[in-house]
């Protein structure tokens, strides 16, 4: 049975194909952001605290890792096989080298509505893989050169709307337990799938912008932003594999190397390597790598998680 | 009524430039701004403000002649190249000088 | 016992006549109407599913005449009574000929609250009342002439926020069924009449800002704004005894028949008849029909539903 | 345990401190405030239809002559021990003398979360809190002149939003009940903690703003802004012994007490009495009374309240 | 085309004065303005629209010369002490006269 | 710094026509627009964008003269008689004339 939160992609990307007058306010779309990324800091941040932190330790290490890898694997690919400028290669690497919450948002619901069980302190997870490619996009654009300020990379970074709300949910859900939270359940995880749908609708809308750019930048583009989150998938496969994750946490774990971002990384790129084409990574982010992790990409990992841990145990 | 010449600088450009531009007009000697969101389309495409990436600001800023060629030359090289920015510039009276 | 949103809508009233500073910010509005219009096509959706398309379309067919009726009829009356000019005359005509989802959420809010039962169905015919009397209103107003870009009229029309809405909502709720929805029901079903609580707390405002217009174009428009609406309720019964619709669903597609539009309607005549002047057909629609619905017309409508299945079993 | 939501105020504050860029949409604010200030009235009225008026009318009489008291009160500290201009002096006095919402809707979560009962007209004496001061500060400010435009001031006291609101939704749970209130009740109710921690989110961003202002007008600001509410909190618990109010009663009407004005107060002031200086108020209300009674306050009033009614008792 | 000329007065200040500017407007002859949120900085320090209190609306108001000069010393004499408050004007060209 | 000048064509209107008007703009050669959402008072009364059906919007092209004529002429054409529209035109001062 297909997720009604899927339909509302498709709902919002049919009528911006059609150039439906439908739009969310920016205030809206702000709003439901907001209470996704506070619910999925909360939701994690509620069972983190029954994780000793011996063990989350190495899961971080092992993850921020992989934010590396993956963006120093796409950059050459991108400024080689795809002739694009150092500058633009670099500013793309680092949004696949990232997450997107709305995929992992996603993944979170197929799994829940197939009872799949998963490890709770994903969202640390995903908070800790935003930020490496970031780096990694930096440097691979200008070097290690003086002039970078980091500072003020080190502030866009950590003390975006992202990062902030993730890590306060995380936080406070941490500090409280499940029931302190009891009193703001409502808001915060009731309505979770509802303003996910939402936000789904609003991202289709602009998905939908995506096509006219994508048609401009041509095959490669496509290409990348299909093949990228299939080889990201395997490799986060085998780190979930090799961390112990459950199906389902390795399944997510496929998803966030999967996904590329288009909050954090297109703002800290935009400030940090402005000479990249911001539409070339948003066209690659948003109109071919979200749609496809949404719509196929996400019960693939699934399918790739179960035969992996089928395999695994032999 | 007794007024002055000054000169309006208007510019066009990308939401995410806010934070940065207020600091650089705060060191250029700006006595103030104001700043409304907008949205557009120009060389670098439709810009409709739909969500963050594609906001547009226009921020307006009196001051004296020297200090708005002072901006716009700032503007022009740290940024023309690289954002979707336009500026221009008139000639405005005001009330009382020292203000601006 | 007076419904709770009622109230809401008569505060919002007075608010706006004693010039209050309340006011809702239109990202909030439009917010809530978009919430508002994606729940009544989901629980439409949801029971489509259940009914052959055999008996759907009579229904369809019926009511699309229906509002090819009501828009011909209103319109000499507007034109010859009334004294308007032909395109003013067209176009408050196409508004008394769609119908108001504001009024048509009250409908079900007050059938719903008395536990009335109605078929399920109806959010279908409410999209399917919303169209023709745009289009009767257009060539009334211009003639069947070659100048009008009925393209452009089309895209309008079915690509509005409202029709996109609703008719997705109807195709989610028909596409995933009862068990599909319920991660989503706290958003769309829940909240539903808190949201039109403050959806209506909206509409008093709205409303109240209308009373200049009103004194200023006088009282034909305040006669043709309630005598309009009851006469076209008595349509609008009649066609629902003649469908076999039960005693709710007769109210329902009275209240329909008898309310006004006031947000597809106008954005398409605005852009398709321009020379109309938009503050007369808000002034009646807004003005004068939306409250006397709301708090009169919608009582009266189901005890006329009743009568008339009383009368009609014998 | 701390309450979930203190923590989202102590997020907000830190990511202000720090200059994340953070931050709610205006319409958010409001959406989220108009919710909060109709929910509280609702809640109030459902249960004021018990209560004979006989009963309200000495407490209420009592509460307006406590806010004229507080104000007057605190303008000779600020005016003669504070060394504030008059007008300034008169604006922060009737800050004080008035009431916070906010600080209201945080010590009912914080009894509610400890299943402490209190008397449910406590709304409807936030209300006829607020406006005294108001009244008081214009005349401080100005003398009895003709000049004043109390026309003007009346409309802007009485028909803001704040007042709009409330009570209005003391109006419609009065006129409801509680089992016509059920239907709104998942919007109004259910939501309620959710919205309040997603308000003190901003107003801790708000709170942090203030902090520059606060080093420029120094040590004294501070002071009154911790000492006032302290005295006006032995005020509170005063008047809540002698009209006999529970000892949750009692708590609230001393956190009503010490809570300073930062909506519809500084909106007054800035018409009616436009050469003070807001940031003054602002700083002092904002930027230490609020958060020391979110965080301090409470607490410590609600202390007081058991000790005091231990005492008087026996 | 045949055009003529009118003064463009900008106002940028607290919106808290939106109400009242308006009756104001209407008293002084001024045939219609134009109001947008702003946001800003100037003397009295940073204005952001955060919330309630800290925002900015900008005003436009196209009227004859006198019209424009009534108003500046209007708004000069009531309000430029105690609000956030600054003005500017410049001459535009309008089609039809009769509007404005 | 060289500069170049340009006319500023700035248009009051209703907010229904926002998509109508960019594709005019487009037609009639403007390189570029900014749009901000508005609410005013004219002589068709007090719109004050409470809801969809009552905001305006404020658009500004820079643009040469005869561009700005041209589409003041189209407006004036296709739109006075029937909506809420105000146009008003002014020199400005750009740096690069090739953008505009
Ligand atoms: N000719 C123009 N007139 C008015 N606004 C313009 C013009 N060209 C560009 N803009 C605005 O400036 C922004 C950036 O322009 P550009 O760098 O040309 O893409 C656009 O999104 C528009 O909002
Ligand atoms: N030099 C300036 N240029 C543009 N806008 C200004 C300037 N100075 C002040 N403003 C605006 O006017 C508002 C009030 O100014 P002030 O009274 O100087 O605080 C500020 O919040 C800004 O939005
Ligand atoms: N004299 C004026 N100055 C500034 N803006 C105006 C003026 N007249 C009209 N407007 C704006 O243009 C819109 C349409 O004007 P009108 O067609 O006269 O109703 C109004 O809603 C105002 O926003
Ligand atoms: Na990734
Ligand atoms: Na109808
Ligand atoms: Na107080």
């Amino acid at each position: 049975m297909i997720d009604p939160i899927i339909l509302f992609f498709l709902l919002g990307g049919v009528a911006g194909l059609l150039r439906s007058e439908l739009r969310l306010p920016a205030a809206v779309y702000e709003f439901v952001s907001i209470v996704l990324l506070l619910s999925i800091g909360l939701k994690g941040g509620v069972e983190l605290a029954k994780q000793p932190f011996s063990i989350l330790l190495p899961h971080m290490v092992a993850v921020v890792a992989m934010g590396f890898l993956l963006t120093l694997i796409a950059f050459p690919v991108l400024r080689y096989l795809g002739r694009f400028k150092r500058a633009d290669a670099a500013s793309i690497a680092a949004h696949y080298g990232s997450v997107s919450v709305g995929t992992f948002a996603v993944a979170i619901a197929y799994l829940s509505s197939r009872q799949i069980a998963f490890e709770d302190h994903m969202p640390l997870l995903l908070v800790m893989l935003e930020i490496p490619a970031i780096l990694v996009g930096i440097v691979l654009a200008r070097g290690l050169s003086r002039e970078t300020h980091w500072r003020s990379v080190a502030h866009e970074v950590f003390l975006g709307k992202g990062i902030v709300l993730l890590l306060g949910g995380l936080l406070i859900g941490w500090a409280v337990g499940p029931n302190g939270l009891k009193p703001i359940e409502p808001l915060f995880f009731d309505l979770f799938k509802g303003f996910l749908a939402l936000f789904l609708l609003e991202m289709g809308l602009i998905t939908a912008k995506q096509v006219g750019s994508l048609r401009r930048y041509g095959p490669f583009l496509v290409a990348f932003g299909i093949g990228m989150p299939l080889f990201s998938a395997l490799v986060g496969t085998g780190v979930g594999l090799a961390l112990g994750l459950s199906i389902g946490g390795t399944t997510i774990l496929a998803t966030l190397a999967a996904s590329a971002s288009y909050i954090a990384v297109p703002a800290a790129m935009r400030i940090s390597v402005p000479e990249a084409n911001p539409t070339l990574s948003l066209a690659a982010a948003l109109g071919i790598t979200f749609p496809f992790n949404v719509l196929l990409g996400i019960p693939i990992y699934h399918a790739l998680a179960v035969w992996a841990h089928a395999f695994a145990r032999g | 009524m007794h007024s002055h010449t000054r000169t309006l600088l208007t510019v066009v450009t990308e939401a995410v430039l806010e934070g940065t531009l207020a600091r650089d007009l705060d060191r250029l000697n700006a006595h103030g701004y104001t700043i409304t969101d907008a949205r557009g389309r120009g060389s670098r495409g439709v810009r409709d403000a739909g969500w963050e990436a594609s906001g547009n600001i226009r921020i307006e800023v009196v001051c004296d002649k020297a200090t708005a060629d002072a901006i716009a030359a700032h503007l022009q090289e740290h940024y023309y190249d690289d954002y979707a920015m336009i500026l221009f510039m008139s000639d405005v009276a005001v009330l009382r000088r020292e203000k601006f």
